[in-house]
C-alpha cells in the first residue's frame, strides 16, 4: 500500500520555494502598483497554496477523484464568493436612464440636470 | 401593476396546471391499466428513449424561459418608478410605519394617497429589517437599517386596504400593520391642507438646519468652510480621494451621519458626526431640504400637488 | 439471487491471517488506506468552505471600506506575521519530511519530525498570544470597549471582527492539530507504524498542511493590505 | 428458516451494545428513534400553530410564544427531522446493503455523528424549555444579533454542532459510495437511491461548513459584540442572508434528494421493470445537487439585492427545475407497461408524486421575479415549501420506510391500514396547504400570529386539514409499533425486488451478508431471473 515517496530534496526544494514566495508577498506589499497589490498578493498566495497541496499534500500523486475533490471544493468556494459579489457589486448600477439604481436600494445614479423633471417644473412658473 | 401581476400569475398558473394534470392523469391511468396481482408477474423491459428525454427536457426549459423573460419585465418596471410621482418618506420602526408626506403632514400606520396617481415611498428601518408590503399593489421591499428603500404604486380604486410587514421583526410583528387610504384627488387635496401646521417637510429640514448650525459651514455660496449645497442634489460630485459619487437620498444621509467617509475635494474634514444624535425622520427632513435648494425649477419646498400641476397623471396599467 | 451472486473466496479466511490494523469491513490495507485519505480530502473540503464563509465577508467589507482596511490593517504588525508565516511553512516541511519518514520505516525520525511539528507550532500559537495581547491593550477587541481614531471606526471595528475570528479559528485549528500530533507522536513512539500501515501519519500531514494553507492566505489578507499607502 | 436466525437486532442485548454499536444498521434504527421524538416535539408546535391560527385574534398563545413556536417548529423539523430523516435513517441502513459492503467506511465515526446529532438536539431542547427561541429559523441579522431576548446562542449552538453530524454523515457516506462497492457494482448498476445519497452527501460536505460558520458569526456578533452584520458600523444585513441561504436552499435538496432516491427503488419495484432512463435520473440528482449551489439568492428577490444579481438567479432557478421535471417525467415513464402492483409503499409513492408535482410546480411561480415580490413572505411560499418538505421529502421518506420496513424489522405491517393511512395523510396534507396557495396570494404574510378577519375562512379549512393530517401520522405510528409484536414474519424479499440488500435475510446478520456479493448485472433487471433467496 505504499503510497507515492517524495525524495527529500522535493521537500526542501518546496519549502525554499514557499519561502521566497512568502518574502516576494511582503516585498510587493510595500510597492504602490494601484489596484494590482491585492490581485498580486492574492496570486502569491494561491500559487503558495498550490504548491503545499501537490507536493506536500501529495496531491500530484494521487488518485483523480481526490483531484477532482480539491478543483470541487475552489469551484464551489468561487461560486460563494462570485455569485455573492455579482449582487454586491452591482447593487449602485443604474437600471434605466436618468433613473433610480439597484433595485431602489442604496446608490442611486446621478439625475440629469435639466432632464424632463426639472424641464417641466419650469414651465410651472 | 397590479392587473400585469395578476396577468402573469395565473398565466403560471395555466401552464403549470396543464402540466400537472397531465402527469396525475398519466399516473392515475398507468396505475389503473398496468395493474396486477400477481407478484411475479414482470413490466416490459423498457429501458428508456433518448427522444422523449431531449423532449421532456429542453420544452419545460423553452417554457420556463418565457416565464423567465415576461417575469423579468414585470420586476423591472416594479423596481422603476416613473418620472412624476408624489414622494413620501418612510421609517419602519417596531411595530409602526410612520409617514412623512412632503407638504408636512406626517402619519403612523396610515397613509393618504389619491387615485391614479403613481406613488414613490423612500423608506428605511431604525431598528431591525421589515418589509413594506401593499398586497393590493402586490408590491413589497425589505426595510434595512442604513439604507433606502422604494416602493411605488398606482391606486386604482377608492377605499382602504392594507399595509402589512412583511418581514419577520419581533414580539408585535404581526401587529405592524396600517391602511392605505385611497382618495379622490380633491379629498386629497383637501386632507393635504388640512394638518401641515408645522410647515412641510423641507421647512422642517430648513429649521433643523439652522438649529443644528449647519449653515454656518454650508453656505449659498461657496464662502463657507463646506460646500453649499444649492444645486447639488442629483449631480455628481468629486471627492477628495479623486473618485465622484451621485449626490443622492443615500450619500446625503451618508454624509450627515459619517461627514468623513465620501470627503468632498479641496474641503477640510471639519464637519462632526451626526450619528446617533439624529432620528431617521430628521435625517430625512434634512435629505429633503437638501433636494429643495435648487436654483433651478423655482426652488423652494416641494409639495406633493406639485408635479400634478405639470405633468399628466401616470398612465396606468401600461 | 440466483446466478447473479456468486460467492467469492471465503470471507472467513480473509479474516484468517490480516493485518492487525486491518479492520473487519474492509476487505485490504490499501483499501483502507484509500478510504482514510479520501475522507481527510473531504473533511478539508468542508474547511475550504467554512473559512469560505469569512473570506466571503472579507471580501465584500474589503471593496466597500477600502481605506478602513488600509488604516486598520496597519495596526498589525507585519514583522511577526511575517515571522509567523515562516514558521508555519517550517512546520510544514516538518510534517512532511515525518510522513516521509513513517512511509519509509524510519520510526525514530518520524517521532522526532513530528516533536519538530508541534514545537514549530507552539512558536507560532506563542507569538500569536503577544500579538492578542497587544491588541487587547490597543482597545482593538471588537466590542463596547472597542476604540479606533477617525472617522473608519465602523469598518475598522468590522476588520477586527474578521481578523479575531479568522485568526482566532485558525488557531483553534492548530490547537487541535498539536493535541492530534501528540497522539500520533507517541504511537509513533509505540512503533505502531509501518511503511505498510503509517495512514494516521498521512492524515494527519494533510490536515497540517491545510492549517498552513489557511495562514498563507490570511497573511497577506490581513497583515498586507495597503502597505503601500494607496488609500494613505 | 431457523426458529431464532441470527440477526443485526438478537445477536447483543445489553443497552451498552446499542450505545457503543458500530453497525451502520443499528445506528439508522437509533437515528430513527430521535428524529421520530423530534418529528413528535416539531409536530406539536405545529399543532399549536394551526390551534392559534383557527381564529384572527390572537387568543390561545401570547404573541412572544407564537413566534417561539413557528420558530421552534422549524428549527426542529428542518435540522432535526427533514435533514437527518432518510440519509441518517434510511441511508445509514440500507446504503451499505446496497453496495454489498459490511459497513460503512468509518463506523467510528459515524456513531460520532449520532452521538454529535443528539447532543445538538440536546442543546436545542434545552434552549426551548429554557425559554424559547423567537427569531424564525431564518435566524435574520439585525433581529437575531441584536433585538431578540431569547435563547439564540444556545439554538445557534444546538445547530452549529448538529451541522457536524450532516457533515461527517455525508463524508462517510460518500467515501462508502467510493470505496466499498462489492466486486462488480459499477457506477452505472448502483441503485438509483444510492446516487440520491451520493448527490446529497456533495451537498452536504459543501454547504453546511457554510451555515456553521455563519450561525457562528452570528453567536460571536451576538455574545461578544463583534460586528460582522451590523449595519450601525456599515455592515450588511444582506450578507448574512446570502451565507445563510448558500447553506439552507441547497439543505431543500439534502431533504428532498434521498426520496427521490427512495421514490425511483419503489417505483421501479412496485412496476417490476427497469427505471425508465437510469442515466438520467442518476445524473439529475448530480445535476440538481450542483446547480442547487446557483440559486440561493431566489430568497432575496426583495431582501435589498441588486435587479441584476435578481435576474441571473431567477434565470438560474428556472434551470435547476429542469433535472426535477426530468425525474417526474422518468418516474411516469416507468409506469408505463409495467405490472403495477399497488401495495403499500407504492400507494406512498404516488403520494409523493402528487404532492412533489404540485410544490415543484408552484415553485416555478415563485421563482417568477415579477410574481415573486407580491408572494414572498407570505403564505403562497410557506404552502409551498411545506409541499416541497412535507409533502415531498415526508411522504418519500415513509415510502421508503413502509418499502424497507420488513428488511429493518424482519415483520410485515397492516398493509390495509398502511394504504388507509396514505390516503388519509394525502387528504389531510392538502386541505391544509392548499388553502394556504390562495392566502398568500390574498396577502397573508406569513409569521402572523393575529390577521385580518377576511382570512378565517381559509385559515379554519387549513387548521382542519392539519388535525387530519395528525390523524394520519398518528395511524403510521400505530400500526408500525404494531407490526413489531404482531406482524407477519416479512422472508428475505416480500417484494420480489432487485437489490442486493433483498438478497440477506430480513432482519439482515450482523455483518450483512453471509458471503461477499459479486454484482454481475444491471440495476432493477426484473423479469430476467427471480430473485428470492432463502
Amino acid at each position: 500500500m505504499v503510497g507515492h515517496i517524495s525524495p527529500k530534496s522535493t521537500y526542501y526544494a518546496v519549502f525554499a520555494a514557499l519561502m521566497v514566495g512568502t518574502a516576494i508577498t511582503v516585498a510587493v506589499a510595500f510597492v504602490n502598483l494601484g489596484s494590482f497589490n491585492f490581485p498580486v498578493a492574492i496570486g502569491i498566495a494561491i500559487t503558495k497554496a498550490t504548491l503545499v497541496v501537490l507536493f506536500f499534500m501529495h496531491a500530484k500523486y494521487s488518485s483523480k477523484v481526490i483531484k477532482l475533490f480539491v478543483g470541487t471544493a475552489f469551484f464551489f468556494l468561487a461560486i460563494l464568493l462570485g455569485m455573492t459579489m455579482t449582487d454586491v457589486l452591482s447593487r449602485g448600477l443604474k437600471t434605466y436612464p436618468g433613473g433610480a439604481g439597484g433595485s431602489g436600494y442604496g446608490e442611486r445614479a446621478p439625475r440629469v440636470p435639466g432632464a424632463a423633471p426639472a424641464a417641466s417644473r419650469e414651465g410651472q412658473h | 401593476m397590479a392587473s400585469r401581476v395578476d396577468n402573469l400569475y395565473f398565466f403560471i398558473v395555466a401552464v403549470t396546471a396543464f402540466f400537472a394534470v397531465v402527469v396525475s392523469v398519466l399516473v392515475i391511468v398507468f396505475a389503473a391499466k398496468y395493474h396486477t396481482k400477481d407478484p411475479l408477474a414482470v413490466g416490459q423491459p423498457i429501458h428508456g428513449s433518448m427522444p422523449l428525454e431531449l423532449a421532456w427536457s429542453i420544452i419545460p426549459f423553452l417554457i420556463s424561459i418565457v416565464i423567465f423573460a415576461w417575469a423579468a419585465d414585470v420586476f423591472f418596471d416594479l423596481q422603476r418608478p416613473p418620472d412624476q410621482t408624489i414622494e413620501i418618506y418612510s421609517t419602519a420602526k417596531r411595530w409602526m410605519w410612520k409617514f412623512q408626506h412632503l407638504d408636512g403632514q406626517n402619519e403612523i400606520n396610515e397613509l393618504h394617497v389619491p387615485v391614479g396617481r403613481a406613488v414613490k415611498v423612500t423608506f428605511t428601518s431604525e431598528d431591525v429589517l421589515h418589509s413594506m408590503f401593499f398586497p393590493s399593489f402586490r408590491v413589497k421591499a425589505d426595510a434595512i437599517p442604513g439604507r433606502y428603500s422604494t416602493v411605488w404604486f398606482t391606486a386604482t380604486k377608492i377605499g382602504e386596504f392594507h399595509l402589512f410587514c412583511a418581514e419577520y421583526c419581533g414580539t408585535s410583528h404581526s401587529g405592524m400593520i396600517g391602511k392605505v387610504v385611497v382618495m379622490e384627488p380633491a379629498a386629497y387635496q383637501t386632507w393635504l391642507a388640512g394638518g401641515a401646521g408645522a410647515g412641510s417637510l423641507s421647512q422642517r429640514g430648513e429649521q433643523l438646519f439652522n438649529d443644528l448650525a449647519c449653515n454656518t459651514c454650508h453656505r449659498t455660496d461657496d464662502t463657507g468652510r463646506g460646500p453649499s449645497l444649492v444645486n447639488k442634489f442629483g449631480a455628481p460630485v468629486e471627492l477628495a480621494n479623486g473618485t465622484s459619487v451621485a449626490v443622492n437620498e443615500a450619500y446625503v444621509r451618508e454624509s450627515i451621519l459619517t461627514p468623513q467617509a465620501k470627503l468632498v475635494a479641496g474641503f477640510q474634514p471639519l464637519m462632526p458626526t451626526f450619528q446617533g444624535l439624529l432620528s431617521e425622520e430628521s435625517v430625512i427632513a434634512l435629505v429633503e431640504y437638501v433636494k429643495s435648494l435648487r436654483t433651478t425649477g423655482g426652488g423652494g419646498p416641494r409639495t406633493a400637488s406639485e408635479p400634478s400641476a405639470t405633468a399628466p397623471a401616470t398612465p396606468q396599467n401600461k | 439471487m440466483g446466478d447473479a451472486i456468486a460467492v467469492r473466496g471465503g470471507h472467513g479466511d480473509a479474516h484468517a491471517h490480516h493485518h492487525p490494523d486491518l479492520q473487519h469491513h474492509f476487505d485490504t490495507l490499501e483499501q483502507q488506506h484509500e478510504a482514510a485519505t479520501l475522507g481527510m480530502w473531504l473533511f478539508l473540503i468542508t474547511e475550504v468552505l467554512f473559512f469560505g464563509g469569512l473570506f466571503l465577508a472579507y471580501m465584500l467589507y474589503r471593496v466597500w471600506y477600502p481605506v478602513a482596511w488600509a488604516e486598520a490593517s496597519r495596526e498589525l504588525d507585519i514583522v511577526l506575521g511575517a515571522f509567523n508565516t515562516a514558521v508555519l511553512i517550517g512546520s510544514s516541511l516538518t510534517m512532511a519530511l515525518a510522513v516521509r519518514a513513517a512511509q519509509t520505516g524510519k520510526q525514530r525520525a518520524t517521532v522526532v519530525w513530528i516533536l519538530l511539528t508541534m514545537a514549530l507550532g507552539f512558536v507560532f500559537l506563542v507569538v500569536k498570544y503577544f500579538e492578542y495581547k497587544e491588541k487587547f491593550e490597543h482597545h482593538h477587541v471588537p466590542g463596547p470597549n472597542f476604540v479606533f481614531a477617525g472617522p473608519e471606526a465602523g469598518p475598522a471595528q468590522i476588520y477586527f471582527s474578521l481578523y479575531f475570528l479568522m485568526t482566532g479559528l485558525h488557531a483553534t485549528h492548530m490547537i487541535i492539530g498539536f493535541f492530534i500530533m501528540a497522539v500520533i507522536a507517541w504511537m509513533a513512539h509505540k512503533k505502531r507504524f509501518t511503511p505498510e500501515w503509517y495512514t494516521p501519519v498521512e492524515i494527519t500531514g494533510l490536515y497540517w498542511h491545510f492549517v498552513d494553507i489557511v495562514w498563507i492566505f490570511l497573511f497577506p489578507l490581513l497583515y498586507l493590505v495597503d502597505r503601500a499607502g494607496h488609500f494613505a | 428458516m431457523a426458529s431464532t436466525p441470527l440477526t443485526y437486532l438478537n445477536h447483543e442485548h445489553s443497552v451498552a451494545s446499542w450505545l457503543l454499536t458500530k453497525d451502520h444498521k443499528r445506528i439508522g434504527v437509533m437515528y430513527l428513534l430521535v428524529v421520530t421524538l423530534a418529528f413528535f416535539v416539531g409536530g406539536l408546535f405545529a399543532t399549536l400553530i394551526r390551534l392559534e391560527l383557527a381564529t384572527p385574534a390572537g387568543d390561545l398563545l401570547s404573541n412572544d410564544d407564537y413566534n417561539k413556536m413557528f420558530t421552534m417548529h422549524g428549527v426542529v423539523m428542518v435540522f432535526f427531522v427533514l435533514i437527518p430523516a432518510v440519509p441518517a435513517i434510511l441511508g445509514n441502513f440500507v446504503l451499505p446493503l446496497m453496495l454489498g459492503a459490511k459497513d460503512v467506511a468509518f463506523p467510528k465515526i459515524n456513531l460520532l455523528s449520532w452521538y454529535v446529532f443528539v447532543i445538538g438536539f440536546l442543546f436545542t431542547v434545552y434552549a426551548m424549555v429554557t425559554g424559547g427561541v423567537d427569531t424564525g429559523w431564518t435566524f435574520y441579522t439585525p433581529y437575531s444579533s441584536r433585538a431578540s431576548n431569547s435563547n439564540v446562542m444556545m439554538t445557534g449552538i444546538g445547530v452549529f454542532i448538529t451541522g457536524f453530524s450532516s457533515i461527517l454523515t455525508g463524508l462517510n457516506f460518500m467515501v462508502t459510495i467510493h470505496r466499498m462497492r462489492a466486486p462488480g457494482l459499477t457506477w452505472f448498476r448502483l441503485p438509483l437511491f444510492v446516487w440520491a445519497v451520493y448527490a446529497t452527501s456533495l451537498v452536504q460536505i459543501l454547504g453546511t461548513p457554510v451555515i456553521a460558520i455563519t450561525v457562528l458569526a452570528l453567536a460571536i456578533e451576538r455574545g461578544l459584540h463583534f460586528g460582522i452584520f451590523d449595519a450601525a458600523l456599515g455592515g450588511d444585513p444582506v450578507l448574512f442572508q446570502h451565507m445563510f441561504w448558500f447553506y439552507s436552499h441547497p439543505a431543500v435538496y439534502i431533504m428532498i434528494l434521498p426520496p427521490m432516491g427512495a421514490i425511483s427503488e419503489v417505483i421501479a419495484c412496485f412496476s417490476r421493470k427497469s427505471i425508465f432512463g437510469y442515466s438520467f435520473v442518476a445524473f439529475s440528482s448530480l445535476a440538481i445537487a450542483i446547480f442547487g449551489f446557483l440559486v440561493w439568492a431566489h430568497h432575496m428577490f426583495v431582501s435589498g439585492i441588486s435587479v441584476y444579481s435578481a435576474l441571473v438567479f431567477s434565470f438560474l432557478t428556472y434551470a435547476v427545475a429542469i433535472p426535477s421535471a426530468v425525474k417526474t417525467f422518468n418516474w411516469t415513464a416507468t409506469m408505463y407497461k409495467g405490472a403495477i402492483w399497488l401495495k403499500a409503499p407504492m400507494i406512498w409513492a404516488i403520494s409523493f408524486l402528487a404532492l412533489f408535482l404540485v410544490g415543484g410546480l408552484t415553485g416555478l411561480i415563485t421563482a417568477a421575479l415579477g410574481v415573486d415580490v407580491h408572494i414572498h413572505d407570505t403564505y403562497f411560499v410557506v404552502a409551498h415549501f411545506h409541499f416541497i418538505m412535507v409533502g415531498g421529502a415526508v411522504m418519500g421518506f415513509f415510502a421508503g420506510l413502509h418499502f424497507w420496513w420488513p428488511k429493518i424489522t424482519g415483520r410485515m405491517y397492516s398493509e390495509i391500514w398502511a394504504k388507509v393511512a396514505a390516503i388519509v395523510v394525502l387528504a389531510g396534507f392538502i386541505l391544509t396547504f392548499g388553502p394556504q396557495f390562495i392566502l398568500g396570494y390574498l396577502g397573508m404574510p406569513r409569521r402572523y400570529h393575529v390577521y385580518p378577519d377576511e382570512f378565517q375562512v381559509l385559515n379554519v379549512l387549513s387548521s382542519a386539514g392539519a388535525s387530519i393530517l395528525a390523524v394520519g401520522y398518528l395511524i403510521v405510528g400505530i400500526y408500525l409499533i404494531a407490526s413489531l409484536f404482531k406482524g407477519e414474519d416479512a422472508g428475505a424479499n416480500p417484494w420480489h425486488a432487485t437489490g442486493l440488500e433483498w438478497t440477506t435475510q430480513s432482519p439482515p446478520l450482523p455483518h450483512n451478508f453471509e458471503v461477499q456479493p459479486i454484482v454481475t448485472r444491471e440495476a432493477y433487471e426484473y423479469g430476467t431471473q427471480e430473485v428470492t433467496v432463502g
